[in-house]
């Protein structure tokens, strides 16, 4: 085995490594890295759907129904507590998932994203206007929570934020991995290529449809929690249709399908949306727009895509280069 | 609630309905014919008001006659349409028809992105206003309250003779029968030879027109800044799903439900007032999913 | 367990670094963040301001900077959104290391940044946003506000209002749907209801924010003809809302107060007619009665509107307080601490009970850190000479009677305000001529 | 002998089109039932309706005894009724063995979702049904890469994985090359027999149906004209004239 061969199968080890050591050079990007996690993990919701072939307009929903769960949460117990927090947002995440997934399973394509729309403009307006409720277009705050108990300094607890989330990702990256290719999982990407034999083996796709809309309602959820506890406040903005449209995109930015490349995807996304926003402030909404028009028009298969036929490049020169670019792809996804 | 409010409620809401129905009806059109949800469309209605709030603001400014306003309306809208439309037809829509649907939105989506950012650049981010085109029709006062003569009267006789206009074009002209004939079924327009390449580009700078010319009628009424475009399009999105995607009347009928809706809920719960489109699309789509007029579709096997 | 060992590695790395303790010298330059919407909406308020503080810092840079030291000054932009705010701010603070943040316009960041800033022990000037609530609900040994808060702003409206239009009998309200709306019309309705129980709230409206349209509020406030409509509003929001009222008559058969208009006026023009009620925020206005013969303050007016066009509006006078407020502090401590360059923490301590003055009138830091503002209001009118309605019966109001004392809640303060407090309060008047 | 499936009465109608009209059909245990008739005479809208794709206007159908004619096709399907397409419908992106693994899943209900589906106990049990329609040489490439002959094999044997008791096939051989049609009838019908499965196709091709039907119906203009055993019907003058004559 040579060691162009070794490296596909190392890339994502070794960038979570690069990924983990980061903090240490810059200490202002571990903010950064866990806003891009929480966006990674809502991303891996969308994924989900994506498999199903369906496109969720609206996913940003569950994202702030987890989060404004946890400011609840918080704010009714003066403060809260991390773990808490973490578990009722995510389980009324996936509540309000049950509700809305019960009647927008019942739809693809075009209405499927359109109603998922209209449930999460819904939302949106309903916690941008009941202000004495919901704080209004401003939102509330999320104080610091304790953490099992212990109070913590913001240092401590960005730090914990962060490696938590991290840890968690990679867990949830696994799980996800793992549902991808069970059969229930495999059921759900028929119905993308073909719902019909799949009623007529006596599965019911909606059933289908519905678990993974659960499961993509609870990762949003969770990636919404994390969003929520490391910026200390949630908005109504949480749920905006721009909102969903992001998540959206940096599905399709990492690699459509793709587990890793939720988070890739994320990551840069990310970066270049603080950069671009810190030098380039009046055009950086531009810039992430011709950055997806690229990607769409010439690496449909994202920057997951792109890493995997440029090892594959790399690795043809050897002997072992199908080998090599196989194992990029399989480690990719 | 008594008889005079309904009535003023009726008022304002069919004035705001007639400017959410061009902007609805371009995009239903397009999406119609060409298959695709375009996103940038709320950018078309901003641009649209852009170019008449600053062209008109100098040349009122330099001396010339309100009453110019309204051909400068139309010939905005016919300039954004067949420039910014075309070119976004051509360079980018023509690459990603055979593309997945979700594809096809999100490259609609960037150019949205991207189009914000160039009304920055070109108009920067102070609000432009300007009614000359509403000042030289003056008031009229209706039940003790005054109403201008271009939002009560002239928006809902122009949103009219936009549907009828669409009608007549659609059903008694050549290109018309061409573009419902590719609505109702491409495969077979195609197949009979009908050149689809043509119909999408001339479709998408119709709608794109639609939509810039209901920026420019808003132009009128409204300050013109960052912004106003992202709210427009979920808005039309609504009427357009409400409707049915691909159905016209529909969608002027859909606009009249949302647009009374509104204005009703701010009469009665102004807290309502944002909601209510979406409610109103909820309703209809849980009650029928292809909207009210939408046709369902079922697969071959 | 391979993340552990890492963890260590690095913390010890971390840990070596700081220990190196630097020496107060003096350093090159003086490092100020500024936050300020440079995008989106508030960008009226944020674009100006910039151009002001680019101004002022070269002006101050010309003539020695502060202490010797000349400043620079990196903008953030508060239109790309919260969570980039927040990342930037780190960013300067803990990469760039200002010695200074001035942050922010948008009250929902400054909510973000206080204890943000707090954590990072950095000096931070809340230098225009209104909230009232942050020290009422916390206190801060980092965060100042170098300028006034809703309360005295909206007081001051209410006072205005009652002292030159006793006998109205009801009023309605259009406020954009977002914190500041809501809260200005609590603190607003609190006082009115308060010093003039018998009032008649007719209406109550919350457009959404940025909404381009307010045809059926319109209607609507035609048929039930309040005496008054008060609107906070700000912006395009406003603007809108004036030019449509007044295209529709509402403004011939209601007053309008409006207290933060002074920042629209010039874009108004003839839009705003004659006989309504505009506040400035403190007391910012292009012709300050009492600045405008001066010769530092006409200068810059005049070099403001060569630069940007337009005259200056309330942010210019809230950055240039900052930046005064900047150097008051620096130069207090320098002085406190022999003539050397002080540590951080010893401009920290300078700011207590600092004075300074901006292109208007002293502020006074309070022991809650809080600024003392003096609050001034007028009638439009409209004269020749400008082609857009000015201020005239103008009203200055004494900041410290109209700020909550410390340790209270403003809600309640002024809920527990009498109608006495009209004719109690000190009131200094000018007109557009004087 | 009793009837597996019934139908009785049934009525549709699409546009001006009759689809069916008064159909009386009854499906016996253990036989291989072929039908016939012109294009657009209703055999595909027949299949349609027993497997509860489409509603009829009116009419009932039983399986079993038991009624089934309101019931989707997922219900009529766990009730043992499986179909193949006359266009194979399958997971163009998972592989042939993959196919029949989801069929079985389906068939066993493994909802674990920590399961793997390579890893399901049926696995072995699908290898053996690929083995039967000779596609194990295939049996890890995607099915969209392959012929259509293959797809329709692979077809047939995803509703064969569902081990039903009846199986309906819609022009099993349509697609597939002629010099085949023999071969790939003769594996299909070997894996009926295997499983003991009662079965009922469409087809056009009169030697397959001679070969392979035990009993032959007729369908033209959404009725069913006669019903008997093969050699007979074949032979039948109005058989000839309306149906065979056409399909030559």
């Amino acid at each position: 085995m040579t060691f162009m061969s070794l490296v596909p199968r190392l890339a994502i080890p070794l960038l979570l490594i690069a990924v983990a050591l980061l903090p240490f050079l810059a200490p202002w990007s571990k903010v950064m890295l866990t806003l891009a996690l929480a966006k990674g993990l809502a991303v891996l919701g969308i994924v989900v759907l994506l498999h199903a072939g369906q496109v969720s307009f609206g996913h940003a929903l569950f994202f702030a129904v987890a989060a404004y769960s946890a400011a609840f949460l918080g704010q009714a117990f003066g403060g809260g507590e991390l773990v808490s927090m973490v578990l009722i947002g995510v389980a009324s995440a996936v509540v309000v998932g049950l509700l809305v997934g019960l009647f927008v399973v019942r739809y693809r394509y075009i209405f499927f994203g359109m109603l998922n729309l209209a449930f999460s403009m819904i939302v949106f307006s309903v916690l941008e206007k009941f202000y004495h409720y919901t704080g209004g277009s401003d939102g509330l705050q999320v104080a610091r929570p304790l953490v099992l108990g212990i109070e913590m300094e913001r240092p401590a607890f960005e730090s914990l934020l962060f490696y938590g989330g991290l840890v968690i990702a990679v867990i949830v990256a696994w799980a996800v991995h793992r549902y991808f290719d069970s059969p229930i999982g495999h059921m759900l990407k028929t119905i993308k290529t073909n719902e019909t034999r799949l009623e007529y083996l006596g599965v019911s796709a909606r059933r289908v449809l519905l678990v993974g809309y659960l499961v993509s309602a609870a990762l949003c959820g969770l990636g919404g929690v994390l969003m929520a506890v490391a910026q200390g406040i949630v908005t109504p903005e949480y749920a905006w249709w721009i909102r969903s449209g992001e998540l959206v995109f940096i599905a399709i930015l990492g690699g459509a399908g793709s587990v890793s490349g939720a988070f890739v995807g994320a990551l840069v996304y990310e970066v270049v949306r603080t950069y671009a926003s810190a030098f380039a402030g009046d055009v950086w909404q531009m810039i992430l727009g011709f950055f997806l028009l690229g990607i769409i028009l010439y690496a449909p298969r994202g920057l997951i895509g792109v890493y995997g036929s440029f090892m594959g490049r790399i690795g043809s020169n050897t002997a072992s280069g199908k080998e090599a670019k196989r194992r990029a792809m399989e480690a990719a996804e | 609630m008594n008889l005079q409010l309904i009535a003023l409620a009726v008022f304002d809401g069919v004035a705001y309905a007639a400017l959410v129905f061009m902007v609805a009806v371009g995009l239903t059109l397009i999406f119609g014919v060409l298959r695709i949800l375009n996103v940038a469309h709320g950018s078309f209605y901003a641009i649209g008001a852009y170019v008449v709030a600053s062209v008109g603001g100098a040349i009122f400014a330099a001396g010339w006659s309100p009453w110019l306003a309204f051909p400068l309306m139309l010939i905005a809208a016919a300039v954004v349409g067949i420039v910014l439309g075309g070119l976004i037809e051509r360079l980018l829509l023509r690459r990603i028809y055979d593309k997945e649907e979700a594809l096809q939105i999100l490259v609609t989506f960037a150019v949205f992105m991207i189009l914000e950012d160039v009304q920055r650049l070109v108009w920067g981010v102070q609000p432009y206003f300007e009614a000359t085109a509403l000042q030289s029709l003056g008031n009229i006062q209706v039940f003790g309250v005054y109403y201008t003569v271009y939002q009560l009267i002239l928006l809902p006789l122009v949103a009219l003779a936009v549907l009828a206009g669409l009608r007549l074009f659609l059903r008694h002209t050549l290109s018309g029968r061409l573009i419902l004939a590719v609505t109702e079924d491409r495969e077979a327009a195609t197949a009979i030879g009908i050149d689809t390449d043509k119909i999408y580009l001339m479709t998408f700078m119709l709608g794109a027109a639609l939509a810039a010319f209901g920026g420019a009628l808003a132009s009128a009424t409204t300050s013109v800044l960052p912004g106003i475009g992202a709210d427009m399009i979920v808005l039309s999105f609504a009427v357009a799903a409400t409707a049915g995607l691909g159905q016209i009347e529909g969608a002027a009928l859909a606009a009249l439900l949302i647009g009374l809706g509104r204005s009703f809920a701010v009469y009665l719960m102004p807290e309502l007032e944002v909601l209510i489109p979406y409610l109103i699309m909820l309703l209809v789509l849980l009650w029928r999913p292809e909207g009210l007029f939408g046709v369902t579709q079922t697969r071959k096997i | 367990m391979k993340m552990k060992l890492l963890c260590g590695v690095a913390g010890a790395l971390t840990l070596a670094l700081s220990s190196v303790v630097l020496a107060a010298d003096k350093p090159d330059q003086l490092q100020v963040g500024v936050t300020a919407f440079l995008s989106g909406p508030a960008s009226v308020f944020g674009e100006p301001a910039k151009a002001a503080a680019e101004m002022m810092v070269a002006e101050m840079n010309a003539s020695g900077g502060i202490g010797g030291v000349p400043l620079k000054t990196y903008f953030v932009d508060e239109g790309a959104g919260g969570e980039a705010v927040l990342a930037e701010y780190r960013r300067l603070v803990q990469d760039v290391e200002v010695d200074a943040m001035f942050a922010s316009i948008s009250s929902g960041n400054c909510n973000k940044i206080a204890p943000l800033a707090e954590d990072l022990k950095v000096l931070n000037f809340m230098w225009d946003c209104g909230t009232q609530r942050i020290f009422e609900e916390n206190s801060y040994r980092y965060v100042f506000r170098t300028q006034g808060h809703a309360t005295p702003e909206m007081l001051s409206s209410v006072l205005y209002l009652l002292k030159t239009k006793p006998d109205f009998k009801s009023i309605a309200v259009v406020n954009q749907d977002y914190a500041w709306g809501r809260e200005s019309w609590k603190m607003f309705s609190a006082a009115l209801k308060a010093m003039k129980p018998d009032v008649q709230i007719v209406a109550e409206f919350f457009p959404k924010f940025g909404a381009p349209d307010f045809s059926t509020e319109i209607s609507r406030l035609q048929a039930l003809r309040p005496d008054v409509i008060v609107s906070t509003s700000w912006g395009g929001d406003l603007d809108t809302f004036v030019r449509q009222a007044a295209q529709r008559g509402l403004t011939n058969t209601s007053t309008l107060v409006l207290p933060l208009a002074e920042s629209s006026l010039e874009r108004l023009g003839k839009a705003l007619p004659a006989g309504h009620i505009v506040g400035t925020r403190g007391d910012h206005y292009f012709l300050h009665p009492e600045r405008k013969s001066d010769l530092a303050f006409s200068g810059f007016v005049e070099a403001f509107k060569e630069k940007t066009g337009a005259y200056p509006i309330y942010p210019v006078f809230h950055m240039s307080q900052a930046l005064n407020a900047l150097k008051a502090a620096y130069e207090k401590a320098i002085a406190e601490n022999g003539g050397d360059w002080p540590e951080r923490e010893q401009v920290v301590d300078a700011m207590a009970g600092l004075s300074f003055a901006g292109l208007g009138r002293e502020v006074r830091i309070r022991e809650d850190n809080q600024g003392i503002e003096d609050q001034l209001l007028g009638t439009t009118i409209h004269v020749d000479g400008h082609e857009f309605a000015v201020l005239d019966n103008m009203m200055m109001f004494d900041g410290d009677e109209l700020t909550t004392p410390v340790g209270q809640e403003s809600v309640s303060w002024l809920e527990q305000l009498t109608p006495e407090f009209v004719g109690k309060v000190k009131v200094e008047a000018f007109s557009h001529g004087s | 002998m009793t009837a597996l499936l019934e139908a009785k009465g049934l009525e549709i109608h699409f546009g001006g089109v009759v689809a069916a009209s008064d159909v009386n059909l009854q499906i016996h245990e253990g036989k291989n039932l072929a039908i016939i008739g012109p294009n657009g005479a209703g055999k595909t809208t027949f299949l349609n309706i027993c497997t509860g794709y489409l509603k009829p206007s009116a009419g009932q159908v039983f399986f079993n005894g038991k009624g089934i004619t309101r019931k989707s096709p997922r219900e009529i399907t766990r009730l043992g009724v499986a179909r193949a397409f006359q266009i194979p419908q399958l997971f163009g992106e998972h592989t042939a063995l993959e196919n029949l693994l989801i069929a079985a899943a389906a068939r066993e209900r493994r909802w674990a979702p920590f399961t793997r589906l390579g890893q399901i106990p049926e696995r072995a049990e699908m290898m053996h049904l690929l083995e039967m329609v000779n596609c194990v040489h295939v049996a890890d490439r995607p099915v969209e890469e392959l012929p259509e002959g293959q797809r329709k094999l692979i077809d047939i044997a995803v509703a064969l994985a569902l081990k039903p008791k009846l199986l309906f096939m819609d022009e099993p051989t349509s697609g597939v090359a002629s010099s085949e049609k023999f071969a790939v009838l003769d594996i299909v019908a070997k894996a009926l027999t295997e499983s003991k499965v009662t079965s009922v196709f469409v087809e056009h091709d009169m030697g397959i149906v001679e070969r392979f039907a035990d009993e032959v119906a007729v369908w033209n203009r959404g009725e069913v004209l006669h019903r008997g055993m093969p050699d007979d019907i074949l032979s039948h003058a109005d058989v000839v004239r309306d149906v065979i004559g056409e399909e030559i």
